[in-house]
């Protein structure tokens, strides 16, 4: 009787409690350590980029929304900004004004959902509800200003669907009051946790260089030490009008993919609050037609998302519908490396990884 | 060296004030929260207000509404007005789109049915077609029997017309 | 009175070890081997308590059925992880070895039977581990450190038996 | 001797179980099979150990730390047994006892 | 508290055992942390011993009867070895000293190893090394002893070769255990003699036995030989001439070691252990005429070494030497109580000396050499004035310690020499010379050292708190700690002492005359190395008498003798050894080996490998084995079957 | 009311032997009684843990948890058990079926038969054992294997990731777990549990050892499998761990068995560490068996506690934290109270 | 680190690269030969400093297919976007995994949804549809059926 050595496959998901969505890896494992893994996205992909084929280019917002629906309002941003550029249209300010407002409403919005079901996956669901508490804040605001929580399609080619209700800013005042002493109770919760510490510190370190030649954005990118957002980097819309920093990581390992998500919280809540100070008067959609017609050509946008760069390229051939859409998605390609993250540590370390790149499976499989 | 366990005791005052404090739980059957004037529920119809302009269902990303007419009288009758509330999105571009505010949300969210066709909403019923029907073929029998009369009018007054039309 | 419901323990006892030894050496899932023996080792531990050895009882179950019994299917676990089913074959010697056992049996069942032991009589004192500690202690420290060392050494060379082999594998 | 509990129960219970173990010592291919068996064997002797140390001596508790002592070795074996098939499965992978001839001539 | 501590006196030296156990498997990665360990353990060890002493001193009983206490170690038939606890006055006044001595020095060694990357395994040694000497002073049994006075070199040697990459700690570490280990072979031989004759290592069964050697049948002869064995050891240990080498070169070590092992403690144990074994030489007055002529030769052979020496540790080291000789010699002429009383004083003032040298050290950036220092008193005072002290205790300035223990040394010498014994005189005057050598070396030290002019290129500073307490202490030890062993109030004598207690007369002359002797010293130092501020008349001196200066600048050469004396006779044995190895005893084996591995071979097909069918077969035999015994022979069957208890 | 339960012992005791039962059956019929009631007890406290443990959670979390079956929600628990039992029990196809049915019976064993020892009140004891707290460890080890074995059955890879767990788990914290009561045993030099409560009257062992009672929160956490140690569970990673596949009723044992454990743990830590039912400032009118399941529900709490506050560890910081840290630091708990204890007594103080 | 403003480095490229189309608006829009592709990539990477590869997809023009890359750099707020062409029938491409690793999944989407191939990429398979599924939806002449809209 002579047996051989199987290998340990494990597959992770489609459906698993910490893939935040339907993802799957197939883990190889010796013991508890990952050899060797392969992620397999796709089980929600809806051909967004198909479908826009056959909209018009106002059609294709609420579309958008289902990329990165924890952050809806910054994917209509991205799409809309592409489209503008194509177009060459001007965005009046107080419209520029309050994108940035729910954009970074929504950054806060997807943050939370980052770190609260961060602390859900190593395990303190105390955090989770936490996030999701205030997270609901956010919702309201949504709510009020765009009629819906979740995919508030609420950008428009050339401006934003409607104007600011009354009481927006007094309510959004209020939650940008309150948000310090919830930051502080995370910070309690989770981040000063030893436990916590111990599982997320020098975990899936990831180099400057490394992070540079993969392509990551976003938090993960900057984690690792690369002070690269484009907020600052190429400033669009009305970013250089505002007094933020950001924050960039020193080691790159799971604790500082995390940490630097609340330090980003605190600088959006910054910007919202210089925003809703210098906020202009005047009309919020610019001089677009009803029907939007771009003359044939292409234009590529990249915004700054609460996942890293969302990139929207448009392709017009002069009709209705654009010719071709495509969505260049943060967390897609952030995952591109999660194989090289993964090998060698356990499962724990396997879910805790995941977690800290912050993944939306809308919009990984478009 | 920092001192072990002080995040950790940290982490049990911060749940052991929540346990004390006021609780943010909404009952919600019996509770409900106030809903914004934008919010986007359950879509609702005005059959008088719509003029069949098509621009919802241009509008529409999703192809949800199905809107047919009949002509009577080289009028527009909306025979039928299918929203299709299984794909809506939500985005209110309907709404945005159409000039008479005929297609409007409600804030009505508890939209779920038993039945799949349920949720299938068939805004126009036969006799409000009928009685459109009715007023328009009433209308035109009208504005027939008025016009017939200014016909006879102009009838008196050709010559004026005429000589307009002629220019 | 007592005697018969001791006797009618013993049988049950009796019944349930050997029954539960013979699955352990006869089952062909390993696994199922493993659980019997704790059953098994459950009963010797009822039959200490029948001897008045609640102490040693105790210990049986401690670190038989919690200790040994969990390492072997850590054990198990490490070396066959697929297919469980036909993992503890017979050999050929089966054949030569039941004979034999059943012959050493016989034997030491008719030698037990001519031996005539002499009971003392005397009850165990109640207070075993009050008894037990100073003999182990006083009496027995040296055997006892000597286990303890053995332990401790034992355990010490398992793990680095386990942890050096293992860096050989990944190497070769 | 009547219904009273009789060594000789106890020392023929240890000698049935004895062999039992040494049946599947001998008989089993799997060599934590053996290891097994190996600790049948062992038990059967501190039932023989506690039953004598209570019939025949039971003020002395010699018996009994005998079988604790039994038992602290018998945990020792296991873990090294094992450590030592672990050891040899991950070079050869193989827990056939047949297997293990490598150590002959 | 005190019958706690006397019925626990075992845990003196178990808590620094404790500290070391504790520092090296929890507390090696936080320095701070092993250090207050190892302070702690060791003061609760102080706490303890003296209280000890306390106790032991309060009891006049513990003199004759001393307080013995032992546990079964091992026992076989004929030989049983115990270990226990021996207290009487000098082993409690050796525990109050070590550990008090101890117990500052680890103090001073804070303040001395700060920063230094091995700073917890330090007071891992420095706490084992405190536990080996504890246990070695209040052994009652020279087998335990000899236990921990190897664990004591041991440790010595760990510590002397500290600073682990410095080829010449290294060296000096090798050189002091292999030179020591010459002396305890020597030791063990004389104890298994003794174990062999007496049958027994107790030493109250030995001080018993040893005076009624004729019973166990051995001559004096014998005895004295046996004498001798035993004092090699003390002679390696505690630097006597000839295997003193190893004790300068130990000062490799970090200070504070050279200062609790080569002067205060681990360096006594052989004076100590000669002390405690003075019922065997006081039986053959061979040996001890031996012991008082190596002793006395030494002093002055060190002593002359010491004037020339340059480095500030060497010189002190020679003075040790020199120092340890004086004991020896009081011990050879019998007197139990000058050799410890001395032994007692030089702890704290060479102690106290070598600290401050290590403060110097300290300030000076390990700069060694006196030649290069100066004025440092204005810079260093309380190292510069506590040195002070220590030099005018050491060279026997009344009324610090020195003195006293200096003038009772003399005093038993001169009695001895009175009492008609050969050369006796001879030795009084190497002495008393060797007293006047030792002021002026010392001095000659101090002055260079601290007086005179300040060199520039020296930045020095004094030394914190941690380092200077110890010495303060230790100063104020130096100062006062002989009055107890005054000739007119001698309580000294009247606990420690061997035979009857036993006391002259203050004797005024001789008083006078070692006064004197120092202040000369002292004198010519403050002439050749104060006031002549250029040192000429020094610079003439060794001009003029070039071949001695060079001889005891180098030590009377006797490294360089050591040596050649291995190269040539060893290493020649040694090839004549070897051949002998490879031709006939490699053949011898080989050809043993050959006939095995053939007779092997033919039998190894039996060898299946598998181990089942061995139990398979061994079992069928064990049955058969069995059957036949119990069922086949019906004798045997009768035997077998009754099983009676 | 202190004497409640024992009388009511007695007065079936007599009554049965008014009778005319036999003295040996009176003895066995009411210890059979004894036992019963505890088991009453286990299954309704396990169930009114659920049920605590999603108000406390819920509070923790700005939530107010169950509160709709029944008043205040407790018959949430009731209702929760009357669904799973009401559903299917599924078997995987290649499950092993007999491990797999037998693990939700044989789980309850050994917390049911540990608690047989455990002293509820003055007098309040079923089985008086001389080797309580050793039984309570030799009993408690046991669950392992079961556990193991349920995960094993499933033929799940989660489950078997789970069982592996568990054994590495709980065969790591046992050892702490055992050394930390160790010094307990020191100070008493009794394995008895009524002894060892009495030996608390003066002063709770929780002051004499609070490194010991440290030793044994953390260990038990981790034997009882609950965060941060909930490893074997660890939903976030292995889904359920040995439960997996469990469905039905079957579920429903283990996360009962997970309940009956913490009592289990709750009362051993009473009972060695907080004075059993001694009442503190001699606050003796209210009876025993109340301050002990006071002492009880404290520290359970503190069970829950800490588990709707901490993440969970991984599993090799688990065995590091277990075997470099608990087990030495055990060690030198006893290190430190056999010195204390020889100090006290040979110091007289 | 390269203080050249956007406008010269395409100057520069243009000189050292005759097949490239640079489109006028100062959008940084190159189109290069695909045959020149790899060997531009690695000088702008090398020698500009184009360290950060945004974005790679493709678009189908029903006569040639394109393939657009957008790379910039981390340090300073220049963007190219480089375009080629390929063949309808025939596409291939060489792979840009070994000089921006980040191209990785990018690469096999557009492999996916388009059907282009990357030459030298070490792990081309379909990403976002299934392995079994026939046809590369992004193509105009992709045809299906089923659906709610057809």
């Amino acid at each position: 009787m002579t047996l051989k050595t199987e290998e340990f496959l494990l597959n992770l998901g489609p459906q698993h409690p910490s893939t935040h969505g339907v993802f799957r890896i197939l883990l190889t494992l010796d013991g508890e350590t990952v050899v060797k893994a392969v992620p397999i996205p796709g089980y929600l992909h809806r051909g967004i980029e198909k479908l826009a084929e056959s909209r018009t280019y106002t059609q294709v917002i609420p579309y958008t929304d289902r990329l990165d629906y924890l952050a809806g309002m910054l994917m209509n941003w991205g799409y809309v900004h592409a489209v503008e550029k194509l177009m060459n249209v001007e965005v009046p300010e107080r419209a520029e004004y309050i994108r940035v407002i729910v954009g970074e409403l929504a950054r806060i919005a997807s943050h939370l959902v980052a770190t609260g079901a961060y602390a859900a996956d190593v395990g303190g669901l105390t955090g989770f509800i936490y996030t999701f508490r205030d997270r609901e804040d956010i919702m309201d605001l949504f709510e009020m200003i765009s009629g819906a929580r979740l995919t508030p399609s609420y950008m428009r080619v050339g401006g934003v669907a409607d104007d600011i209700p009354d009481g927006f800013i007094d309510k959004c005042r209020q939650f940008l009051d309150y948000f310090p002493t919830a930051l502080d109770e995370y910070n309690g919760l989770i981040t000063g946790n030893e436990i916590f510490q111990a599982r997320t510190k020098n975990v899936a370190i990831i180099s400057a260089e490394k992070a540079i030649e993969m392509s990551l954005s976003g938090p993960v990118l900057r984690a690792s030490g690369v002070n690269y957002d484009l907020r600052k980097a190429r400033p669009y819309s009305v970013y250089d009008r505002f007094d933020f920093e950001v924050p960039v990581g020193s080691k790159g390992d799971c604790f500082d993919r995390y940490y630097l998500r609340l330090l980003e919280m605190e600088q959006s809540a910054k910007i919202i609050r210089h925003a809703l100070d210098q906020l202009p008067e005047g009309p919020i959609k610019g001089k677009v037609p009803k029907v939007i017609k771009p003359t044939a050509g292409e234009a590529y946008a990249e915004i700054e998302s609460s996942k890293g760069i969302m990139g929207t390229y448009v392709v017009s051939d002069g009709s209705t519908n654009p010719y071709r859409v495509h969505f260049r998605r943060p967390s897609f390609v952030n995952l591109g490396y999660l194989d090289e993250m993964l090998k060698g540590w356990k499962i724990a370390d396997a879910i805790a990884i995941l977690g800290s790149i912050d993944i939306v499976l809308g919009e990984v499989d478009a | 060296m920092q001192v072990k366990g002080k995040g950790l005791l940290k982490g049990l005052g911060i749940t052991l004030k929540r346990f004390f404090k006021p609780k943010v739980t909404v009952q919600y059957p019996e509770q409900r929260l106030p809903l914004p004037d934008r919010f986007y529920g359950k879509p609702e119809f005005y059959y008088d207000k719509c003029i069949a302009c098509n621009m919802c269902v241009n509008a529409c990303p999703n192809k949800v509404i199905k809107l047919e007419t009949e002509a009577v009288d080289k009028k527009k009758v909306v025979t039928r007005y299918d929203f299709d509330q299984q794909y809506c999105l939500f985005c209110g571009l309907c709404q945005e789109a159409c000039p008479k505010d005929a297609i409007k949300f409600s804030k009505d969210f508890e939209l779920t049915q038993y039945n799949r066709p349920d949720i299938k909403i068939k805004f126009v019923k036969p006799e409000q077609v009928e009685q459109r029907k009715e007023e328009i073929r009433k209308a035109a029998a009208e504005k027939a029997a008025a016009e017939a009369a200014k016909a006879a009018q102009e009838a008196a007054l050709k010559p004026e017309t005429a000589d307009k039309e002629g220019t | 009175m007592d005697n018969v419901y001791s006797l009618l323990a013993f049988v049950l006892l009796a019944g349930m070890i050997l029954g539960s030894a013979l699955l352990v050496v006869t089952l062909r899932n390993l696994v199922h081997s493993v659980l019997w023996l704790i059953v098994m080792f459950i009963g010797v531990a009822g039959t200490f308590l029948l001897l008045n050895a609640d102490f040693v009882a105790a210990v049986q179950v401690l670190v038989y059925a919690g200790a040994v019994c969990i390492m072997l299917v850590f054990g198990v676990m490490l070396v066959q992880r697929p297919n469980m089913e036909h993992s503890n074959p017979i050999n050929w010697r089966f054949k030569l070895a039941a004979p034999l056992v059943g012959g050493l049996f016989i034997v030491i069942g008719l030698l037990t039977a001519k031996s005539q032991l002499v009971v003392s009589g005397q009850e165990v004192p109640a207070q075993t581990v009050q008894a037990l500690a100073p003999i182990l202690l006083n009496d027995f420290v040296i055997p006892f450190e000597v286990a303890a060392i053995l332990l401790t050494v034992a355990l010490t060379g398992a793990l680095l038996l386990v942890k050096e082999v293992k860096a050989n594998g990944n190497g070769s | 001797m009547g219904t009273a509990l009789n060594p000789s129960y106890f020392m023929v219970l240890s000698a049935a179980l004895f062999a039992i173990g040494l049946y599947g010592a001998l008989s089993r291919k799997n060599a934590i099979a053996v290891l097994i068996s190996i600790e049948i064997m062992l038990t059967a002797v501190n039932i023989n150990l506690v039953a004598i140390n209570k019939f025949l001596t039971p003020e002395a508790f010699i018996g009994q730390i005998f079988a604790i002592f039994v038992i602290t070795v018998a945990a020792a074996e296991v873990g090294l047994g094992l450590a030592i098939i672990i050891a040899i499965y991950r070079n050869r992978h193989t827990v056939d006892l047949d297997d293990f001839n490598w150590m002959k001539w | 508290m005190v019958d706690f501590a006397l019925t626990h006196a075992w845990l003196v030296p178990l808590l620094p055992a404790l500290a070391f156990v504790i520092i090296v498997f929890l507390t090696r990665p936080w320095p701070k942390l092993s250090g207050a360990v190892s302070i702690a353990a060791m003061f609760s060890s102080f706490v303890l011993a003296s209280s000890v002493a306390y106790g032991v001193f309060t009891n006049p009983g513990f003199i004759e009867r001393p307080l013995i206490y032992s546990l079964r170690w091992f026992g076989m038939e004929g030989f049983t070895v115990d270990v226990g606890v021996m207290l009487d006055p000098t082993s409690a006044m050796m525990l109050f000293m070590v550990s008090m001595v101890a117990t500052l020095i680890q103090i001073y060694s804070t303040g001395y190893m700060h920063g230094d990357p091995q700073y917890s395994v330090f007071f891992s040694y420095l706490s084992l090394f405190a536990a080996s000497m504890l246990g070695l002073v209040i052994s009652s049994n020279l087998l335990q002893m000899f236990i921990l006075w190897e664990l004591v070199g041991l440790c010595s040697f760990l510590l002397i070769g500290f600073y682990t990459f410095k080829i010449s700690a290294r060296e000096a570490a090798k050189k002091a255990f292999i030179t020591t280990r010459i002396g305890d072979f020597g030791m063990l031989l004389g104890l298994l003699f003794l174990q062999i004759i007496f049958g027994t290592l107790d030493l109250a069964g030995l001080a018993e036995r040893v005076p009624h050697y004729e019973q166990y049948g051995i001559s004096l002869g014998l005895l004295t030989l046996i004498a001798i064995l035993v004092f090699i050891g003390p002679i390696g240990k505690s630097g006597q001439f000839p295997l003193h080498v190893w004790l300068p070169d130990a000062m490799e070590g970090p200070t504070p070691v050279s200062a609790l092992i080569h002067a205060a403690t681990m360096v006594v144990a052989g004076v100590y252990l000669v002390g405690r074994t003075l019922f065997l030489f006081s039986e053959v007055p061979g040996a001890a005429e031996v012991i008082a002529f190596i002793g006395a030769f030494t002093a002055i052979f060190a002593a002359t070494i010491a004037i020339t020496q340059r480095e500030i540790k060497r010189i002190l080291a020679y003075s040790t030497v020199s120092q340890l000789g004086y004991m020896m010699l009081a011990l050879g002429v019998g007197s139990l109580s000058a050799g410890m009383f001395h032994l007692w004083t030089h702890a704290f003032f060479k102690a106290l000396m070598f600290l401050g040298a290590g403060s110097v050290l300290h300030a000076l950036h390990d700069k060694a050499d006196v030649w290069e220092m100066g004025g440092l008193i204005k810079k260093m005072p309380i190292t510069g004035w506590t040195f002070v002290i220590g030099g005018l205790a050491i060279a026997g300035i009344p009324p610090f310690a020195g003195f006293w223990s200096k003038d009772e040394i003399l005093v038993v010498t001169l009695e001895y020499a009175r009492q008609g014994h050969a050369l006796g005189y001879l030795l009084f005057f190497l002495a008393s010379f060797t007293a006047l050598l030792t002021a002026f070396y010392m001095w000659r030290m101090i002055f260079l050292t601290f007086f005179g002019k300040e060199k520039p290129e020296n930045h020095p500073h004094e030394s914190p708190l941690s380092m200077t307490f110890p010495l303060l202490v230790l100063a104020a030890l130096a100062a006062v700690g002989g009055l107890i062993g005054t000739p007119w109030a001698n309580v000294w004598g009247k606990w420690i002492h061997f035979g009857h207690p036993h006391h002259g007369e203050p004797n005024y002359g001789l008083m006078f005359f070692s006064v004197a002797l120092a202040v000369a010293g002292i004198g010519l130092a403050y002439r050749l190395y104060y006031q002549d501020e250029e040192k000429k008349l020094a610079k003439q001196l060794a001009e003029r008498y070039q071949p001695l200066y060079k001889l005891s600048y180098h030590k009377y050469y006797i490294d360089e003798l050591y040596q050649w004396f291995t190269r040539q006779v060893v290493d020649a044995s040694a090839a004549v050894f070897y051949w002998f190895d490879i031709h006939v005893v490699d053949n011898i084996v080989n050809g043993l080996a050959g006939a095995t591995k053939l007779s092997g071979q033919g039998l190894r097909y039996f060898h299946t490998g598998r181990i089942q069918t061995y139990a398979l077969v061994f079992f069928l035999a064990l049955l058969v084995i069995t059957v036949v015994l119990a069922f086949g022979s019906p004798t045997l069957a009768g035997s077998m079957g009754g099983v009676h208890s | 009311m202190e004497n409640l339960f024992v009388s009511m012992a007695a007065g079936i005791r007599s009554l049965l032997g008014s009778g005319g039962l036999s003295e040996w059956a009176t003895d066995f019929l009411v210890m059979f009684l004894k036992l019963g009631a505890i088991l009453v007890y286990i299954l309704v406290s396990a169930l009114w843990l659920v049920y605590m443990e999603r108000k406390v959670s819920a509070y923790m979390q700005c939530r107010i948890g169950p509160n709709r079956v029944g008043p205040m929600g407790l018959l949430q628990t009731t209702a929760d058990i009357g669904k799973l039992i009401s559903k299917e029990f599924i078997i995987p196809k290649d499950a092993d079926k007999k491990l797999f049915l037998l693990g939700p019976i044989l789980i309850f064993m050994p917390p049911l038969a540990v608690f047989a020892v455990a002293p509820f009140g003055k007098g309040m004891v079923a089985i008086d054992m001389n080797i309580g707290v050793y039984y309570f460890l030799a009993l408690a080890s046991l669950s392992t294997v079961i556990i193991w074995m349920a995960g094993w059955a499933s033929n799940n890879k989660y489950s078997l990731i789970g069982s592996m767990r568990v054994v590495a788990q709980m065969v790591s914290y046992e050892m702490p777990l055992i050394l930390s009561i160790v010094g307990v045993i020191i100070l008493t030099g009794t394995l008895n549990m009524s002894d060892i409560i009495h030996a608390q009257e003066n002063v709770w062992f929780i002051f004499l050892q609070p490194l010991g009672f440290l030793i044994y929160l953390i260990a038990a956490v981790a034997e009882t499998n609950r965060a941060p140690f909930d490893l074997v569970e660890g939903e976030s990673e292995i889904i359920c761990g040995p439960f997996t596949e469990y469905s039905g009723m079957g579920f429903a044992m283990f996360f009962l068995a997970e309940y009956a454990n913490v009592v289990l743990v709750s009362v051993m830590a009473t009972t060695l560490f907080l004075g059993g039912w001694l009442a503190p400032f001699g606050l003796t009118f209210i009876p025993s068996w109340i301050w002990f399941l006071l002492k009880v529900y404290l520290m359970i709490f503190l069970f829950m506690w800490f588990r709707w506050t901490y993440p969970r560890v991984r599993v090799d910081q688990l065995m590091e934290f277990g075997w470099k840290v608990l087990v030495p630091l055990s060690i030198a708990n006893i290190f430190v109270t056999g010195i204390g204890k020889y100090l006290y007594h040979s110091l007289g103080w | 680190m390269n203080p050249k403003p956007l406008e010269e480095i395409i100057e520069e490229l243009k000189t050292r690269y005759p097949g490239i189309e640079v489109a006028e608006s100062g959008s940084g829009s190159i189109t290069v030969t695909v045959d020149q592709l790899v060997a531009f990539m690695r000088e702008i990477k090398e020698k500009y400093h184009f360290n950060y590869l945004t974005n790679v997809t493709g678009v189908d023009y029903r006569d040639y297919f394109e393939v657009v890359y957008n790379v910039s750099i981390v340090e300073q707020p220049h963007m190219l976007h480089i375009k080629t062409r390929l063949d309808r029938h025939n596409p291939v491409v060489p792979s840009m995994v070994p000089i921006w690793g980040g191209a990785i999944w990018q690469e096999r989407e557009v492999y996916d949804l388009l059907g282009i191939t990357f030459e030298g990429h070490p792990d081309l398979r379909r990403i976002l549809l299934d392995d079994q599924w026939e046809g590369h939806p992004l193509r105009k002449d992709y045809q299906w059926e089923g659906g709610r809209e057809s």
